[in-house]
């Protein structure tokens, strides 16, 4: 193992200390957030399944204590967010109502996208939530130029990527890191490593399956491994990196989790991976290792109360969703520039191509 | 003939020449274990084991130069794009080595292979998801470009691509991949690249169309068209862009004096420009109207139904459109 | 007025927007300790240090996307592409972000940026350096396309595409860098994105071109047409691709009623092949014979000076493409 | 340093040694190409001066070390070799006859490349040399697919990839080793390292400017560090490498390098680089160093007999070029494709856009 590069292990021996590494309250929005996340999840795939909607729809569900963790280490709304299309989570924590999301899914004029984005897009600018991205490995370099500008500009903003480990073999992975490393730009790549792109193991696809070993030598940026299924140790291990990346030295974070889904609504899951893998990861599910841990916090009627808040919550933003109109038919036209001499609009008949033959403003 | 699906149509193209010839392969993203993401590759894997067909990384523009590659040293590749979308990563490769390589060295060296996979719109997949990007590839000289509208000409033309001696885009459509129709069971059905297919023959006008708007837009509308408003439609399929068979094409409008063109890409700079700007060019004086073109709105594809909708040609946009080059 | 060359007036746009707005840098391969690879950043290190100039590791698709990415946050890049040949690369940011990031957001973000460079054939650059590649970006919605001629034009409208809130795409030539003209001085000599120039009035023939071919083909003809052949022709110039001033060219049109196109780019599926199919179905009652359209021929560029010429349009082939469609 | 790279320095203890590390006959070939080369540039930087041919063009002068060491460790025509556009030498080591490197250059028909390819894509088919590439980083998937096939057939060939510095950066890079690391493809790839790309130094663009590191620990590919401007320790470290890949196991070689010549003709290298620099390098010139360790191999008079003959061969290559026919105007249509039904040829009119409506076959 090279030098730069070291494994994150404090968590594994504090589930024994009594005395609480964070606060109750910052404790328990945690855990809240991870149940909205899973909770909406389910609903999510739910709803597909009734049809209220189609297209790609990627579930985050055992994934939760890393976009939990590694948001909660975050200056929100200062520090830029940049993440793959699994980005429902990552738009709920970062101050997009669930109703807002599941109106974008039900492609509402209301949702955060008005309609135009869906699953894989969703986006918020007030809280420089960047967006969602469709394309393996494109927003890499978006991640790298929000950092560029805020060294730029001397903003004090990290810019956060999160990924896929399959997406690390992309070509904008290497172009990225690499100009990371030499400029310095603050920024923490995250990924994801849920072990499978789509239905192929990480093992059939990377050559260097430890994926932390990746960018120590390659790029001189640190890879650091962590345990992806515990959020202390998740977001210990991000205020380490965000520290680091703010001071100028980019960091690579591996996270060690796992999609008990498929990978998307189309996916069953059960030609590349066996049921007893499934079941083993789901035994360290990151809600419920949380309030074993912490029992006298978690007592069982906080978490009933809990589960009837945030199922209102969700349901709530099912009916909103449900009750919204779609986007205006003109909107088609809208968006595509900030203004376009001419542009072709509904007052041109659209079912015949003809280019505007319009005054010149 | 049996009738089968596209996918059962390109499979089976798959399957027989691989059969044929143990210079093909397969690579692609989840063309193995997971039996391709649109499953066209089910049981290649089972049939011609992992030296044949090839799960590879995430990295589209160097597996496609791989493939080239081995094309370059006298493979015969197959390199399925998850869909033509991805194919962008992968252009540099497309244009400037497979496009290039057989001219640069003087004739020295051929790229015979095939990159196919998905183009055009799926369904509620958004802007990046959902771009018919054909006009990229006829732009280019040294490529070669098919486009296959039903099973039957999946199947007769892929396998035609995969003897080809120079690197062919072959075209297909998540929206297809299910539709039926009758199918040779010939081993040696192969259609030939470069000759236009006539869908339907009339006398009133002529529709060029290709790839799944002729499903999807102008078959429906016929019945419309030749029913109630009585106008008789002849529709020509070019299947293969580059070469593209105008005469085939100038032979019904000189016929019909006539023409509407429906294609699935974005407007400006496209296949379908191209096709009528040459005839008109070359049918001048054959034409009693200024041809209708039906393209994709000049927006990227939102996702939201109502609005993709809109978006794309329809039938109901094709019956307006004949019947304005119709002066009806 | 002072007469520069096409590079010098690049330069002064390029350093007289870094003065007026701090959030504009540029980035690219070359750029600063080598002062450009065609030397049109010449001077703009020393004057703005290297927090504003900025040498790129060769990445492409990455420091494209870098500056896509600042223009996200709010900054106004500006990406020198070494050549447009080498923005093959960057496609997929260019078309997947670039132009999509204000529609998929619902007109939350904007990508305010200028991606600049030259295109078109260099000089014996052989194939995989010498490509017109306008078409693949003129193609797609959300980008503006930009391709001046002069440089007076390369100063106002650089200036101006830096100032616009959408990406735009600027292609230069570096053929041109060295040609001299008279360019206005002011600061503020700004020009409007997405109007046509009418570079030489006249009653007989309308010639459509842009980018080089302008000085290249069509300048050195105009003189024998008039003179020699006593045809009166008149010249526009859409300077602007995406958006394009349409409106001009159908006016001169409608008065000559003859047309010939003049582009640098491959044939099938161009930038040109849609402008005359345009012409030709909003025209379709002015025009008098079919129009000529010369392209580069639809190969790959060859090495050797001989075939290089025989490639490209000249002026020759313009005064012979003008007799044909004046019937002469 | 990661325990996958190391460094060769077997031959820095050698050249005391009185013992012949290769047959003489093999020592004056090597000695022979070298200074081909060298000539063969002189003369064609010369010509390009006198303006007999234009475009870009890529002197090898320092580098030419590299190439010979490289090559001669090789089962020509067996193996596949795939370069960048720096690659006249790699041309005139891979059959090409002198005559047919300077007609290609000239735009000549009778150039290796008929004209059309020119100082950046020079090829030879029969030896496996698989051509020059313009476009940095390009040919790096084309060399796998050539190892590709080479395992598929099991040909016993394996692939060489020569590239520069600065193009290691590139996306293909990364994606290319990867999948050469775990497809086990045989593969060598050879970095020439001569410190800059363009007027760019290494140091401002790799994040990690020890090259060798950049792929032990992120593709399991051992990175291996060789005085490129001795041609004995190329040899050797090629040796070993192309015996690594051809048993399945791909190898990265950094050659530390030096062009004394600016990146191509329009380049005068002054702004980036002072004197001082290149004068060290010369100093270290392979061919010197060479006859310099074995005085009693490389005598004056067979240095001289032999710069008389090389002399010959490079005016003959000259004269050839000059007296050669530039191509037929109507080969402009020619290997585009093998065949294309009503292919536009001579026969339309070029000068208008039409396209062709012929009947079909
Ligand atoms: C360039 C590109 N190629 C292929 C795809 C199709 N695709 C979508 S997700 C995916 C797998 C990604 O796996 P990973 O990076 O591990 O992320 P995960 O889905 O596990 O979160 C693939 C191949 C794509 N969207 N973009
Ligand atoms: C994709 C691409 N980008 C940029 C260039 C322009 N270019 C040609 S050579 C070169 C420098 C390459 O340096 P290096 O890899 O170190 O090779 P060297 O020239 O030193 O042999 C650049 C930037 C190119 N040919 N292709
Ligand atoms: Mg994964
Ligand atoms: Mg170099």
């Amino acid at each position: 193992m090279s030098s730069s590069t070291k494994v994150v292990s404090k968590r594994s021996s504090r589930s024994s200390v009594k005395e609480l590494p964070l606060p109750e309250e910052k404790l328990k929005e945690m855990y809240r957030q991870m149940l909205l996340i899973r909770r909406f999840e389910e609903k999510t795939g739910q709803q597909y399944q009734l049809k209220k909607f189609s297209g790609f729809c990627h579930l985050y569900i055992g994934q939760e204590a890393v976009a939990v963790g590694t948001i909660a280490a975050l200056q929100v709304p200062k520090d830029y967010v940049f993440t793959t299309y699994r980005d429902h989570a990552h738009a709920l924590l970062l101050g997009v109502p669930a109703r807002e999301v599941m109106a974008e899914l039900f492609m509402k004029g209301t949702g955060c996208s008005k309609g135009k984005g869906g699953s894989m897009h969703m986006y918020n600018g007030k809280m420089r939530y960047m967006g969602g991205n469709g394309i393996i490995g494109g927003h890499i370099p978006l991640a790298i130029g929000a950092a560029f500008a805020s060294k730029y500009r001397n903003e004090g903003a990290i810019s956060v990527c999160y990924m896929g480990d399959a997406t690390i073999n992309q070509g904008t992975f290497h172009e990225s890191l690499n100009m990371a490393g030499i400029w310095k730009l603050p920024t923490v790549f995250i990924v994801e490593n849920n072990f499978y792109g789509m239905g192929t193991a990480i093992s059939r696809t990377s050559a260097q399956p430890d994926l932390y070993k990746r960018t120590g030598d390659a790029y001189q940026i640190p890879g650091i491994r962590v345990n992806g299924m515990d959020v202390l140790e998740v977001y210990e291990a991000m205020k380490d990196a965000a520290e680091s990346a703010r001071a100028g030295q980019p960091v690579f974070l591996e996270m060690v989790t796992y999609r008990y889904r498929g990978h998307s609504m189309s996916d069953p899951a059960t030609t590349y991976r066996n049921k007893d893998e499934v079941h083993e990861w789901q035994n360290k599910d990151p809600m419920a290792s949380l309030a074993q841990q912490f029992p006298d916090i978690f007592t069982e009627s906080w978490l009933s109360d809990l589960e009837a808040e945030v199922k209102a919550e969700v349901e709530d933003a099912v009916n909103f969703a449900d009750e919204s109109e779609y986007p205006d038919q003109a909107d088609v036209w809208t968006h595509v520039y900030a203004d376009y001499p001419g542009y072709p609009g509904p007052e041109v008949n659209p079912n015949k191509y003809a280019f505007p033959y319009n005054e010149f403003p | 003939m049996a009738v089968i699906t596209f996918r059962e149509a390109l499979n089976q193209a798959l399957f027989e020449e691989m059969e044929r010839d143990d210079q093909v392969f397969l690579m692609g993203e989840e063309v193995g274990q997971y039996h391709g993401a649109y499953k066209v590759s089910q049981g290649l894997l089972d049939r011609f084991g992992e030296k044949r067909v090839i799960d590879a990384p995430i990295t589209e523009n160097s597996f496609v130069g791989l493939g080239i590659g081995a094309a370059h040293v006298g493979m015969r590749p197959i390199i399925e794009l998850m869909t033509f979308n991805f194919g962008i990563l992968a252009l540099d490769q497309i244009i400037n080595n497979a496009a290039k390589l057989r001219y640069m060295s003087g004739g020295q060296f051929s790229v015979p292979m095939v990159i196919r996979g998905p183009n055009g719109a799926g369904g509620a997949l958004a802007a990046q998801h959902s771009q018919a990007l054909e006009s990229q590839y006829v732009h280019i000289p040294g490529l070669k470009v098919v486009m296959p509208s039903t099973p039957g000409d999946a199947k007769g033309l892929l396998k035609a691509a995969i003897r080809d001696p120079d690197p062919v885009i072959f075209m297909e459509s998540e929206k297809l991949y299910n539709y039926k129709e009758e199918v040779p069971e010939d081993a040696d059905y192969v259609l030939p690249i470069g000759k236009a297919d006539i869908k339907h023959t009339g006398s009133d006008v002529t529709i060029v169309t290709y790839g799944r708007m002729w499903t999807h837009a102008v078959k429906p509308a016929i019945e419309r068209l030749e029913g109630e408003e009585g106008i008789s439609v002849e529709v020509i399929d070019p299947r293969t862009l580059r070469p593209l068979d105008l005469q085939t094409i100038l032979e019904s409008v000189k016929k019909t004096n006539r023409m509407v063109l429906v294609e699935e890409s974005w407007p400006q700079a496209s296949v379908g420009a191209w096709i009528c700007e040459q005839v008109y060019a070359q049918g001048f004086d054959y034409l009693d109207a200024p041809i209708e073109r039906l393209s994709h709105l000049d927006v990227p594809m939102p996702y939201a139904k109502n609005l993709e909708e809109e978006v794309i040609p329809s039938a109901e946009n094709v019956v307006e459109a004949v019947k304005a080059v119709c002066y009806r």
